[in-house]
């Protein structure tokens, strides 16, 4: 074997490991990203009419964008060199933590769905109607502190699994398909959460008018925050450790989760071999449903002003792709929320240099599209094949 | 592999039948006899079934609304007992019986809405189909993907593109038609990069659709924020085609105005769903398209190129959810705006299945929820009262008893969703 | 034609599926196909039909050098194939399944049904197959659609016919028809290349016969050959065809069923007011033709299936146990081993250790202690895994590769493991050598004669092998139509069998 | 002029409210004064837009981080996070339009009277139809949007009792507080239009949509039924800054942020006048809100509307009887 082989070797299996594809397919994400921020930026754009005769200024000023932009998600999503003071400059990665507990809770909720072969579309209804379920705990009853807040968590979770349950049991009983049923099933609980803030003697705040918005939570079931008023963290992302623990748990090591992916992999099999297939779709859903509604507490326990529907701000939606980023793994999805997290928090300081918002989503979907098509990487990148990887055709 | 999403997620268990359809219809019919008829208002209700100013005008149909549910409640009545009857005989209840019996319950629910008002049925009706239209369109779409195995989640994108597409090209063109051509070239190119992703590359379909549509949502939105938003009148300002009334045909009583005087993308839809049921289920290329999607490998061993097959169905089906794009803007309400889709591509997902992959069923499907907008609409108006939430909900409500009370037994394509590989 | 094969080599990943393989056919001669499970004999037959492409090796037809890019090309140079597993479409009909690839077409692009129909009559009266072009094939029995599969290729002139065990699911009567149909092809200048398990067949029509080992030719022999000299050909050592059996007298009834009614998928009365005892320590074998309701009975036994109204009971040792969950009834005393392997009896996705509990991962399941407070008990499982795999010669890779990857016959023995490793008093197995070689089934007969003599446990054998029917049951009810026509002891001849299926009462 | 003014150390920054900034609406008056600010004053910028509650306390962080002189936060729904950020950064000063300061020095509210002139568009509107029905509609059923569909309401009814005559208003009642709604803020969407379309259909030739950019639409549903009516713009003068539907607007109700962002940013950083908490209420009186000119309100009308608004100004009529 030649030296020069011998480096392709160690090269081809650096490259097949999932670890560097994971890494490869991020930058990407970022690559196109960045050519994405510079084709409409305005001080890239002014050097188009010069682009022939100085194309470096273009060059220049598209280099500078990048750098810019997501320098500024750096500085937003982990460390800020600039801030003021100390604190100012740790700020950033407890905001990045700060927003990755939810995507962190109901992503595992919804690739528990995946895992049972429920596509569940539903982590927006399942939010909402665990907000439901959280402000009025928070808002409407008085208890101790402590319990006020395991009061108005276990309120939310409860809530949230009753819908997604409902939508099992309806899938479970009448064969509908679960796409539809969560689909409209979201529409239904927007409309009636906003029902129920706009509603007097619900949710409506006291002092409110015809806007739909609660009371701001009482300060008892207010999950608390870690470093006093320095941050905003707050205990969320030790349930989102604790959620993402309890996923492998289950999913892994438990006979339930062995259950649940039995009737995911092979309904006809687990039915033969005792499992009550249509209960197992029930309750899976009601488990999903049940991370998404940590994902509700986490939302509506910990936002200082009055409740709105929009505070389940698309995490139901945007969980999708850290369920799909993450696949089967409690780690990765862990991952995967902390990766958004950090997009989420560094979003700010982006607009702040001029980048739109928008690019982030860009960008996140890049990033899961090259994860889950690792031919294509391969292709783009010429990398080599993964022997580990090979299909197998029954 | 870093993502699994189960196979065979999006089959369905198959139902046996129940009295379910039978329990439902009842409900509803006594809801009509009891809520419409006798505890209804016995004023009159004004049917109005010409348009105002039409030349071949019908009289008005006005009746008391209380009587007209209790005798449209008993016509509900026969059917559920005929379906009842059907299901003890171990018979399936066919889609038409429940397609009249809806229509009759939507009439008594109109009539008990209007008491002592005018129902204008024709308007109505007309708003019904120009808002399904581009429901019908993607789905459309949605059922060619999958009637050859990839599923298309998509459709939201596929129309949000479309709409853009259309706007931008109409406006700058100052050509509507160029605007309806862009779109559906738009979105067929939307779509095959759907189509080599899930064939080549054999990325999972239902992860391409969520990041298409993730992808379309925020490049539609950066455009329209960088661009179209501050040049909107050079840019986003399309206008929408006229409206061409269809001598004669366009003058027929109640349906009329709804069918025969309308812009020339409902006219497409109303060519393109019959024309995609012909090519699906009457030609060689449907037979072979079909095949390909219930069992891609038996399709491969009679000399049927799978990946090929599926790549040109699929780009078709985009162009048509393009076209349902523009129908939105330029066929609609003209100027493109923000995320304007509005969830109408997971509306259309839905109505793929509801309307079990077939291209008429399916328009029903998408018929009812432009109808439920329309009605909505209108309802609040002649009865406000209802608190506006629960109105809006009523679409949702109506598709979630359709599905688990009457859909029954749905089967998708067999291989949808699996990607084709071979040794 | 004359077709033949030279050195063809098809590698998946690392594994040599063939290794340089001649194989020559003569116009009009039946060649057949032995091996093993795994041997690589479908392999061979994808490459000859252009659906896998060789690594090395080419194919000659009619001494002409030719490359098939696609089973088009394939089809165009005159070979046909039945495959393993039909390839035909369920929800289309006859006609257009034979159609499908080779429409005929009228303007428009419109498919000319009357004229695809036409083709499906003459071929179908040609042979006497008796088939309804307009019928959907998912209505179809099996033995029929494996005559639709024929006309596919045939409609298309195939000058060679590969059938790639067609005759595994075929009744005795429909296997001796589609002989007759060989025979006549062959006679007409089809050559045929005819992969089959059942030796029998083999000598029966077989101008020629090669042998498989491992992805290798490894020799030829003639029709007189001996079935034992075939088998141990293709297993490489000896085998020993016949089953042991020791007399003796049955035990008490351990399970009772009497005057049950079940319906099928599609409502229809699939058992109709049926009765059936069997005894600790016996053999009851149910025969019959596939479709006559045995898989609705197996299935209303084990719970899968419910009783009709008001119809009859099911009582284990005296007790009633018709209410009872189906994780009940398997944890109380039934172990059950499905006809469809793939579909019923295991998870492809699931590692073998997954797959041996699939049926006992309640903590208070009786047997090997998988599930302790809700955990699964990695250790314990390994363990009884190992366990399994040798006691059962499975061969894998491992005890945590994937079910999947097993070849059938390996599959039908891990679950014949699972099945008989657990605490039972019952063993119900159907079709249990289905697609399995000699050697697995030489070992699969001699495991539940064990059960038998060894376990007094109580078998009901499903099975619509006679050969399999005859070597291990004590007693044999054949069922027609959802009831059992009757009940004979196990010195039945063939033709009383026979006569039994088709309905007539002994 | 503007052009030679020297680079100010001053850094003026807004956060949006749920929406973009180029909503044809309220958030994009804001941004226009900002953006003036930047032009003509010189001053350095930097915004953010908020697509969910859950954005808006890191956007102000953000601004705060940034340096940030003032920042501007956009809409009712930041009045929490604003006073939070208010409360926590006592030496960077706030504005909450639409909301209100809870004690908080450093925080200014900005908020406007638009039943005023909306009070002014209802009577204007009966006076203008021939069919003497109106419509409006609103995005959601929150009270910045009904403030306006009130005003419009009772102006239309002051005017029908000036006339002794009768006016339908479709859409509204601010009695019952029913009326029709789309639910979200999208623009131009299908449902905007059905509703404008039903209005019609129902008798309306005069249509005030009040929920961002949805002229379009409501353009759309007039032309389709043929109709000769007309339609009201809201926030921003819609004639000038979408002047495709100039001649089908009757007029617009202004909020006049613009204005009001600019002159707040210019009395600090180029006055050099004390930034003070005092709340600001922009009415008839001091400008803040007004209906644009239009060419289809003149003479009587005109001095009739005049005459009202100087009655509300006064306080000699209440616009919410
Ligand atoms: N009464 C009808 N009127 C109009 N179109 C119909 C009618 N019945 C069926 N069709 C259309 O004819 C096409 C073929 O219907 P058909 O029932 O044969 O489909 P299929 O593929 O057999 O589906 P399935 O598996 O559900 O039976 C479909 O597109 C359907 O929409
Ligand atoms: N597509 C594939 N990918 C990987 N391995 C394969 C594939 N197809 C077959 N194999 C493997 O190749 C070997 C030969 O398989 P093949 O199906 O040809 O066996 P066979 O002789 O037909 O067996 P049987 O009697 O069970 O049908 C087996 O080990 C099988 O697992
Ligand atoms: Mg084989
Ligand atoms: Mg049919």
């Amino acid at each position: 074997m030649t030296e020069k082989s011998k480096f392709q070797t160690v090269v081809r299996e650096i490259m097949a490991t999932s670890v560097t594809r994971v890494v490869l397919s991020i930058l990407l994400g970022f690559f196109f990203g960045g050519i994405f921020m510079v084709l409409f930026n305005e001080n890239v754009v002014a050097t188009y009419s010069t682009l022939f005769t100085t194309p470096g200024d273009t060059f220049v000023a598209a280099f500078n964008t990048i750098v810019d932009g997501y320098g500024a998600l750096l500085r937003g999503a982990i460390f800020n060199p600039e801030g003021r003071d100390l604190v100012a400059m740790f700020r950033p990665i407890t905001e990045t933590l700060r927003m990755a507990a939810p995507l962190v809770m109901a992503g595992l909720g919804l690739a528990l769905g995946f895992r049972v072969g429920l596509f569940n579309i539903g982590g927006t209804g399942q939010i909402v109607m665990g907000l439901a379920g959280a402000t009025w705990v928070a808002t409407r009853m008085e208890l101790p502190p402590v319990i006020h807040m395991i009061v108005a968590v276990i309120a939310a979770v409860v809530c949230a699994a009753a819908w997604g349950a409902f939508a099992g049991f309806l899938k479970a009983r009448t064969g509908a398909h679960e796409v539809i049923v969560t689909i409209m099933m979201n529409y239904i609980a927007l409309d009636f959460f906003t029902w129920m803030l706009r509603t007097k003697g619900l949710l409506l705040a006291a002092t409110g008018g015809g806007t739909p918005k609660s009371d701001p939570p009482a300060a008892t079931s207010m999950l608390p925050t870690l470093f006093g008023d320095m941050y905003k963290i707050h205990i969320g992302i030790f349930i989102a450790i604790a959620a993402t623990f309890a996923y492998w748990l289950l999913m892994e090591r438990s006979a339930i989760g062995y259950r649940f992916r039995m009737v995911g992999h092979n309904a006809n099999a687990a039915r033969a071999a005792g499992i009550k297939v249509e209960s197992t779709f029930v309750w899976a859903m009601a488990v999903s449903a049940a991370f998404i509604g940590l994902a509700a507490a986490n939302q509506a326990l910990s936002n200082p002003g009055g409740i709105t529907t929009s505070l389940n701000a698309d995490i139901g939606f945007d969980a999708i792709t850290v369920a799909l980023l993450g696949g089967n793994s409690a780690k990765r999805i862990a991952a995967a929320g902390l990766l958004f997290g950090a997009f989420k928090a560094g979003s700010p300081a982006m607009q702040v240099v001029g980048v739109s918002p928008e690019i982030l989503g860009v960008v996140q979907a890049l990033i899961v599209l090259f994860i889950a098509a690792p031919p294509l990487i391969k292709a783009m990148l010429r990398l080599p094949e993964p022997a580990a990887e090979q299909k197998v055709v029954a | 592999m870093a993502i699994e999403v189960t196979p065979g997620m999006f089959s369905s268990q198959q139902v046996k039948p129940s009295m379910k359809a039978g329990l439902v219809m009842a409900a509803f019919t006594l809801l009509t006899l009891i809520t419409f008829g006798f505890g209804g208002n016995p004023a009159i209700v004004t049917f109005q079934l010409t348009e105002k100013g039409h030349a071949l005008s019908v009289a008005d149909f006005a009746v008391s609304s209380s009587g007209f549910a209790l005798l449209v409640g008993g016509l509900m009545g026969v059917i559920t007992l005929v379906a009842t009857a059907l299901t003890i005989l171990k018979r399936v209840v066919p889609m038409w019986l429940s397609l009249i019996f809806g229509l009759l319950w939507v009439s008594a629910l109109l009539g008990w809405l209007a008491a002592g008002n005018v129902v204008p049925v024709s308007f109505i009706l007309s708003n019904a189909v120009v808002l399904a239209v581009p429901i019908i369109l993607g789905a459309l779409g949605g059922v060619i993907s999958e009637r050859v195995g990839v599923v298309n989640i998509a459709i939201e994108g596929q129309l949000l593109t479309g709409a853009f597409v259309a706007s931008v090209i109409g406006s700058v063109t100052d050509n509507l038609w160029l605007g309806v051509l862009a779109a559906a070239i738009a979105s067929a190119i939307l779509s095959m990069a759907l189509a080599s992703l899930a064939i080549k590359y054999l990325v999972d379909q239902i992860i391409i659709g969520v990041l298409i549509n993730l992808l379309v949502i925020g490049v539609t939105n950066f455009l329209y924020s960088q661009w179209l938003a501050n040049d909107g009148q050079n840019v986003n300002y399309p206008g929408t085609f006229d409206v061409l009334a269809i001598p004669y045909l366009s003058e027929i009583p109640i349906i009329g105005p709804a069918l025969f005087a309308n812009r020339v993308t409902v006219y497409l839809c109303f060519i393109l769903v019959p024309l995609v049921w012909f090519m699906l289920f009457r030609t060689k290329l449907g037979l072979r398209a079909r095949a390909v999607g219930e069992h891609p490998l038996a399709a491969d061993t009679v000399g049927i190129n799978v990946a090929r097959t599926r790549f040109w169905w699929v780009t078709a089906g985009g162009a048509i959810a393009g076209i349902g794009g523009a129908a939105l803007s330029i066929g609609n309400v003209g100027a493109f705006g923000r995320e304007m889709s509005g969830g109408l591509g997971f509306i259309a997902l839905a109505v793929v299945i509801l309307g079990r992959w077939q291209p008429f069923y399916v328009s029903a499907a998408a018929l009812l929820f432009g109808f439920a907008i329309i009605m909505r609409v209108w309802a609040n108006q002649v009865s406000p009262g209802i608190p506006t939430d629960f109105i809006t909900m009523v679409p949702y409500v109506v598709t979630l008893i359709a599905v688990t009370g009457f859909a029954g037994k749905v089967r998708p394509p067999a291989a949808s969703g699996e990607p084709y590989t071979k040794g | 034609m004359k077709l033949e094969l030279r050195g063809i080599t098809k590698r998946f990943g690392s594994l040599v599926a063939n290794d340089s393989i001649n194989l020559t056919v003569q116009p009009g001669e039946i060649v057949s196909l032995l091996g093993e499970n795994g041997a690589g004999k479908s392999t061979l037959m994808n490459v000859l039909y252009g659906l896998y492409q060789a690594d090395a090796g080419e194919i000659l037809v009619d001494d002409k050098a030719t490359h098939f890019k696609g089973p088009g090309d394939a089809m165009a140079a005159g070979i046909g194939m039945v495959h393993q597993h039909f390839m035909l479409i369920p929800v289309f009909t006859v006609a257009e399944n034979v159609a499908l690839g080779h429409e005929p077409t009228k303007f428009a692009g419109q498919i000319d049904l009357s004229e695809a129909r036409t083709r499906v009559k003459e071929i179908s009266d040609k042979f006497g197959f008796n088939v309804d072009p307009d019928a959907l094939v998912r209505d179809l029995p099996v033995g029929v659609q494996q005559r639709v599969e024929i006309i596919k290729a045939l409609s298309r002139n195939a000058k060679t016919l590969v059938l790639d065990e067609p005759t595994a699911v075929l009744t005795p009567q429909e296997t001796d028809e589609l002989m007759s149909i060989m025979k006549q092809l062959a006679s007409s200048g089809t050559s045929i290349i005819f992969i089959t398990h059942k030796l029998r067949e083999v000598k029966e029509v077989a101008d020629r016969i090669v042998v498989i080992r491992l992805g290798k030719v490894v020799g030829e022999a003639k029709p007189t050959a001996t079935a034992s000299e075939l088998a141990s050909m293709m297993v490489g050592r000896e085998v020993d065809l016949t089953v042991e059996r020791s007399k003796k007298a049955p035990g008490e009834v351990v399970l009772s069923v009497s005057n049950i009614s079940v319906r099928d998928d599609r409502g229809q009365l699939a058992v109709d007011a049926l009765s059936l005892d069997v005894r600790a320590g016996e053999v009851l074998a149910i025969a019959g033709v596939q479709g006559n309701g045995q898989t609705e009975l197996a299935e209303a036994i084990v719970g899968l299936r419910k009783l009709e109204k008001g119809s009859g009971e099911i009582k284990f040792k005296g007790a009633n146990i018709e209410h009872k969950s189906v994780r009940h009834r398997l944890d109380d005393f039934l172990s059950y081993v499905p006809e469809d392997r793939k579909k019923d009896g295991l998870i492809s996705e699931f590692t073998l250790e997954e797959n041996l509990m699939l049926n006992q991962s309640y903590d208070d399941d009786r047997g090997a202690e998988f599930v302790n407070r809700g955990l699964i008990n990695a250790k314990v499982l390994e363990a009884e895994t190992e366990k399994a795999i040798k006691a059962f010669d499975v061969r894998t890779q491992g005890s945590k590769s994937l079910a999947g990857q097993l070849s059938g016959g390996n599959q039908q023995k891990l679950v014949l493991a699972r099945e008989m490793s657990r605490p039972h008093d019952v063993l119900l197995v159907s079709q249990p050598t289905r697609g399995v070689d000699v050697g697995s089934i030489e070992f699969i007969h001699d495991q539940i004669m064990q059960e038998r003599d060894d376990q007094q446990t109580a078998v009901i054998l499903i099975s619509t092998e006679l050969d399999e029917v005859l070597a291990l049951a004590d007693r044999i009810a054949v069922m027609y139509r959802g009831r059992i026509v009757g009940i004979v002891s196990a010195d039945a001849t063939r033709e009383t069998l026979g006569k039994m299926m088709a309905g007539i009462a002994a | 002029s503007a052009a030679a003014a020297p680079e100010l150390d001053y850094k003026a920054c807004a956060v949006s409210d749920e929406g973009s900034w180029n909503d044809k609406s309220f958030n994009q008056s804001v941004m226009d004064g900002l953006m003036k600010a930047k032009d003509e004053l010189k001053v350095q910028t930097a915004d953010a837009e908020s697509n969910s509650a859950e954005d808006f306390a890191p956007n102000l962080q953000q601004m705060v981080d940034a340096n940030c002189d003032i920042t501007f936060a956009v809409g009712f729904n930041l009045v929490a996070d604003v006073n939070a950020a208010a409360k926590a950064n006592p030496d960077v000063k706030f504005v909450t339009i639409d909301g209100w300061s809870e004690g908080n020095a450093n925080l200014k509210p900005v908020n406007y009277a638009m039943e005023q002139s909306s009070y002014l568009a209802g009577y204007a509107a009966a006076a203008y139809s021939t069919s003497k029905v109106i419509g409006t509609y609103g995005g959601m059923q929150i009270d910045a949007v009904t403030a306006f569909m009130d005003g419009y309401y009772y102006g239309a009814q002051a005017w029908a009792a000036d006339n002794n005559t009768t006016i339908k208003v479709l859409g509204w009642d601010p009695a019952k507080k029913t009326g029709d709604f789309m639910g979200d803020f999208t623009p131009n969407s299908a449902v905007s239009k059905t509703i404008a379309a039903t209005q019609i259909q129902g008798g309306a030739d005069v249509i005030l949509p009040v929920a961002g950019d949805q002229f379009g639409a409501v353009s759309e549903a007039l032309d389709e039924a043929g109709s000769a009516g007309v339609m009201i713009g809201v926030d921003k003068n819609i004639a000038l800054t979408s002047p495709e539907y100039a001649d089908k607007m009757l007029t617009s109700i202004e909020k006049r942020m613009t204005t009001a962002v600019f002159d707040i940013i210019k009395g600090i950083a180029v006055d050099k006048v004390d930034f003070s908490g005092d709340a600001y209420l922009g009415t008839l009186a001091n400008g803040g809100t007004a209906l644009s000119d239009s060419d289809k309100i003149t003479g009587d009308l005109k001095t009739k509307l005049d005459e009202l608004s100087a009655g509300i100004q006064d306080g000699s009529i209440s616009v919410r009887p």
